[in-house]
């Protein structure tokens, strides 16, 4: 994927520019949650919009989930594109019914007749000590109930194009960046924290995951975080003459099964890798299409690094036992290679 | 109060509709599904909420709402829909399951969407009330007269949903209309066992927004109240709370064994029809003849006869549909 | 497992007679819910208990989940034993939060200070022609996330013991039956509504599964109605010489990893069939587990079967087309046998 | 107003506590965090609630609290924890992370449970209505005196769970107190942009209960209003909604840029303090010497420095760890 730019911009602004930019080119646009406004959302997001284009478009809420993601979707029912922040997905189960017995269903229900188009933006991942209700990634749980399609950046590239796009569907959207990846100054958990993003608008598209590094001893499917691990763990294998491929699916639903399979098919080794809880999630379906369909390809069997089944952990020491992280994929990668 | 004749029309002849719907429904249901009730089986299975008896909430609004207001309804739907104008036949249709129907048969009963007429209804309890507020919101940042009403359940009124929707829409003083139907039960809990307080329109109170209790099962009177509240909320000052003592006829659903309540309960409650109570007062107006009213009822049951034929003599999708419209383009 | 009775009940009153059972063994057992008192509670899972033990331990609720969902944690939390009743799991979704960040993760947040003893019960499951907010699964969601042990029985005598367990166990335990099993007069979507329970309580182990068959060449894995398909498809098969082995997991969390591998050495094929939802759920678990820790006893690629990633639909071709069952089952159990 | 010397002595201990907690823990968690603030960094990482100047409700409440009856607090819950007289030493070293913890570092700041006491708390705002309604239940269907209390912001009063909460603790008559802490913020969001009436406590006519309204941060003022709704529920009468005015010092969290407030709002509150204030009521009741009340304030900076201190002290869990207690056998 080549990016033409020189410029560098954080995720947090690489969002920020994206959804101002679809709010300049479409009056439909407008976002609400909480603290979006004069805060610029906790995870900077929105930051800038209600500057520019006032309280009407770029709405406050009470602490209502239930209430104001109810109320996006009955805005886009009547012809609005809503962007409603949830501030951390971990709260998403105040309003889960909302969203996925209505805003995932009213399209199928109605064969088509009701478009949703919204976008629903929340923080998700750990690694900063915020404890069990404010570092789950949960993606998984969303990828599991259909009608919904989920994003999940790893670049502020990618943050951007995936975006402009979701905003531009005409179905609903659960857009899930890791606070770790925004840039913030006052959470540094990333070396590298800002990324190439060109100035235009542009788009990516929702179902295309992207090989971030080409590699052939070994593949790596990840998303968001684990992206940024598994490509430190590259790096460092490589040093040793490992070529680990890096898979980033960038969304999870629709999930770009045929690439999964065309890198399998290449490496013959899979791991897959989760900030998300390892059981019943995404390490298990991209496990499953490979057993399903590139079973044949692998030359041993599949491995999977992701949080162990527990709450996330508090303190630190406990914390960081259970995400993942370069150095466990690195460990992870040799065990495969040596199976 | 003065009613215009055209709205004395429209209200009867709803209401006949609803009634005779409801009523040709509860048989049709039983279709196969006899002499042994297996809610699997017939041409319409599924769960079957009904409303005969609580059509004076239904038409008292709708009576006041144009083609371009927005209506969120429940699990028990027809009524509002009726009343709201959906198409009978395409409504009929998806309640069978047909191609023809609003959703192609993938919503049924409890999933009529009819955007020609901005009708939508939801089996979630609660979870029209916040999406109303969302339809007013977008009526009003666009500036446009139109206005959403939210119709529910007394048992409802207990969800979070209610709260938040409420809290919401008097805090940004949306065009929306909340509309409680007092049916004296949630299935089979009687409300005194569910609600702290008698009457849900108190709780308008919470949100600092009128609350009106309309305590007869009569159009007329659901009619007055709701006029002034749309109009309210067409005029921008923001939402109404109602709530309408009303009476459910049939079953929470149908195959409710309705241990619940009095054998003779609902024997009782018909003696007081809000039906026949709109036919004596259109008759004691001098505005109608009996004829005429009869006229009413015919148009009103010949449109449900070929709602019902539509829907039979529609296809069923092909099984392979069941893969579409997750997503549109 | 010898069932050491000639008594026969429907699974509604294997559950309530568990239920009574514990409630007179321990008085700290109570049950709350939308109609689970004069009515039975809507699928009779309660049936019978008002009369028993009165107003004040079989409570009826206001349909407030969030309410009485919190409240049952309150009450564990004070040494009470809850079972509260959801009545369709659909509806899971106006309460999740209390679910998923309270009742599963204080214990854990207290390192076992706390413990919270209730059981969450369920209905559901389709084929009856309820639509897409009345007949999902979704126990792919919440064995997706820790803290919960998920129970889902497939046999009257199962959902006794299954339940006495969960009841007793200090653990919150979700407890999840399929409409489709209970053997209401009024649903009959089986052809066997009844099987044999002892009278006396006895308890099954949570995380244990069950060999409903055994067979030689492939292994199907299911939960639920899944399993009675299974069954009926496994004495279609063999009529054709196909010995299939069906392995009713039933319980979600914990999930008996070993008996699946057991089963897939025995076989070497495997089956995954689920009324879930197909993606990030059940099916994709129990193949990466297979795919992790016995890829070389696999002579196929893993097959999987369930509601294809589309809200279930109310018409009944439709219905009919995504749901799993017999004749799907045999197919998929000869395409495996030929590849 | 009598209150009798101890409840004085309790409450400007634990006051005078709750401040040199919170001002150590405000110095304590920027260890680490400069010259550039990074939220992973120091002792104390994480979130950071810290309710300086909120003192006043929660020692007015808890002063009439039983060891045995219970707490539920929110994401900002140290005042709360400290005067329902949670362990000290062990709430702190849980804070730091430390084996010694409430719950050996699993949960922190957020959630803190000691079971001693009765006392638990949660990060998701209005979690907490319903939970202490559920443990009213238990106390109720155990025929035992005992009242449980949730504590809960403002903003909280917005969320589906209050209402649900408030309806079922009404309606069952259980002994619960629901004490809205009202500091004008919810992190960015004035009051009166979230709720749509100016004051919680009006709420309570929602329910058919008492709703109180404590207009000033002020501890004996709140030890007044809750000691009858405290009273009310032990008697069996019920729940009561009370709503307290007060101010929040620091942040919403340490790190807040606090863009949304007038630089000098804080600086102008602290001129009230509710501290000094308590103060001045003791010296005028002449109950107390000027000696007598230092004294108080050195047991509480001693008993502050030493919690401390033992969470330095203590060690990490091992990582391991961090697979139990998942599940209890
Ligand atoms: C959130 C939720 N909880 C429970 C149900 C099950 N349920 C369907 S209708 C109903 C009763 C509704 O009572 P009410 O709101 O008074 O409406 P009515 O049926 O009387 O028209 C219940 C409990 C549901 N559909 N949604
Ligand atoms: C359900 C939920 N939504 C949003 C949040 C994020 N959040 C944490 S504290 C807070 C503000 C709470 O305001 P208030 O209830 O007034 O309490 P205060 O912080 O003022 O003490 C918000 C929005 C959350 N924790 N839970
Ligand atoms: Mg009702
Ligand atoms: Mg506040």
């Amino acid at each position: 994927m080549a990016v033409q730019t020189t410029r560098k911009l954080t995720m947090a602004k690489a969002i920020a520019e994206a959804i101002a930019q679809e709010m300049e080119r479409d009056p439909r646009v407008f976002v609400m949650g909480e603290d979006i406004g004069v805060y610029g959302g906790i995870f900077s997001a929105t930051d800038g919009l209600l500057e520019k284009f006032g309280p009407e478009r770029v709405i406050d809420t009470p602490i209502s989930e239930t209430g104001f993601i109810g109320a996006a979707l009955g805005a886009a029912a009547e012809g609005m594109r809503p962007i409603a922040e949830i501030m951390f997905i971990d709260f998403a189960g105040v309003c889960l019914d909302q969203i996925y017995n209505h805003i995932a269903k009213n399209t199928y229900f109605s064969a088509g007749n009701v478009n949703v188009p919204l976008v629903l933006m929340a923080a998700a991942g750990g690694g900063y000590n915020d404890a069990g209700q404010h570092s789950q990634c949960l993606w998984g749980l969303f990828a599991h109930l259909p009608g919904l399609k989920v994003v999940v950046p790893s670049t502020p590239y990618d943050a951007k194009g995936l975006m402009i796009s979701a905003i531009r569907d005409n179905n609903p959207v659960l857009y899930i960046f890791h606070k770790g990846l925004m840039g913030l100054g006052w959470m540094t958990l990333i070396k590298d924290t800002t990324g190439p993003v060109p100035e235009e608008p542009y788009t990516i598209p929702l179902g295309k995951a992207d090989v971030k590094r080409e590699g052939t001893d070994v593949t790596v499917v990840s998303v968001a975080m684990g992206v940024y691990h598994a490509l430190e763990a590259a790096r460092e294998l490589e040093k040793e003459g490992i070529q680990v491929e890096v898979l980033d699916l960038r969304t999870l639903v629709p999930l770009d099964r045929e690439a999964i399979i065309n890198s399998v098919k290449k490496t013959h080794r899979l791991l897959v890798v989760d900030e998300d809880y390892l059981s019943y999630g995404m390490t298990g379906e991209v496990a499953a299409t490979v057993a399903e369909h590139a079973l044949e390809y692998l030359d041993a069997p599949i491995k999977r690094l992701a949080v162990p089944d527990v709450p996330i952990p508090f303190s630190r020491p406990l914390e960081q036992f259970v995400l993942p992280d370069a150095p466990k994929i690195v460990a992870a990668v040799k065990e495969l290679l040596n199976s | 109060m003065n009613v215009p004749k055209s709205t004395l029309v429209q209200m009867y002849r709803d209401m006949v509709t609803i009634r005779v719907y409801e009523e040709t429904m509860a048989q049709v249901y039983l279709e196969g599904k006899q002499p042994v009730f297996n809610i699997a089986a017939g041409p319409v299975p599924g769960e079957m909420h009904l409303a005969a008896g609580q059509e004076p909430v239904a038409v008292g609004v709708c009576a006041h709402l144009r083609k371009d207001d927005a209506v969120v309804g429940t699990h028990r739907p027809h009524h509002f829909a009726i009343a709201k104008g959906v198409d009978l036949k395409k409504m009929t249709a998806e309640i069978f399951g047909k191609v023809t129907g609003l959703g192609r048969g993938k919503g049924g009963h409890m999933h009529l969407f009819d955007p020609e007429v901005h009708f939508s209804c939801s089996g979630i309890v609660g979870a029209c009330i916040p999406q109303a507020a969302g339809m007013a919101l977008a009526f009003k940042m666009r500036k446009e007269p139109r206005v959403a009403v939210a119709f529910f359940g007394e048992g409802a009124a207990n969800q979070g949903a209610f709260h938040e929707g409420l809290n919401l829409a008097a805090l940004w003083k949306l065009p929306v209309v909340f509309v409680v139907e007092d049916n004296g039960y949630a299935i089979s809990v009687p409300k005194h066992k569910s609600t702290a307080i008698a009457t849900n329109a108190d709780r308008a109170a919470a949100y600092g927004i009128p609350g009106v209790y309309v305590g007869e099962n009569d159009a007329l009177a659901v009619y007055e109240a709701a006029g002034e509240a749309i109009a309210r909320a067409r005029r921008g000052e923001g939402p109404t709370l109602i709530e309408v003592k009303t009476y459910r006829y049939f079953g929470h659903f149908q195959g409710d064994p309705e241990v619940y309540r009095p054998k003779d309960e609902v024997a009782r409650l018909r003696e007081d029809d809000p039906i026949q109570k709109l036919k004596n007062h259109m008759l004691q107006s001098g505005l109608f003849t009996e004829a005429e009213i009869a006229g009413l009822e015919a148009e009103a049951k010949q449109r449900v006869e070929e709602a019902f034929a539509f829907a039979r003599a529609s296809a069923y999708p092909d099984p392979s549909e069941a893969l579409m419209h997750v997503f549109v383009d």
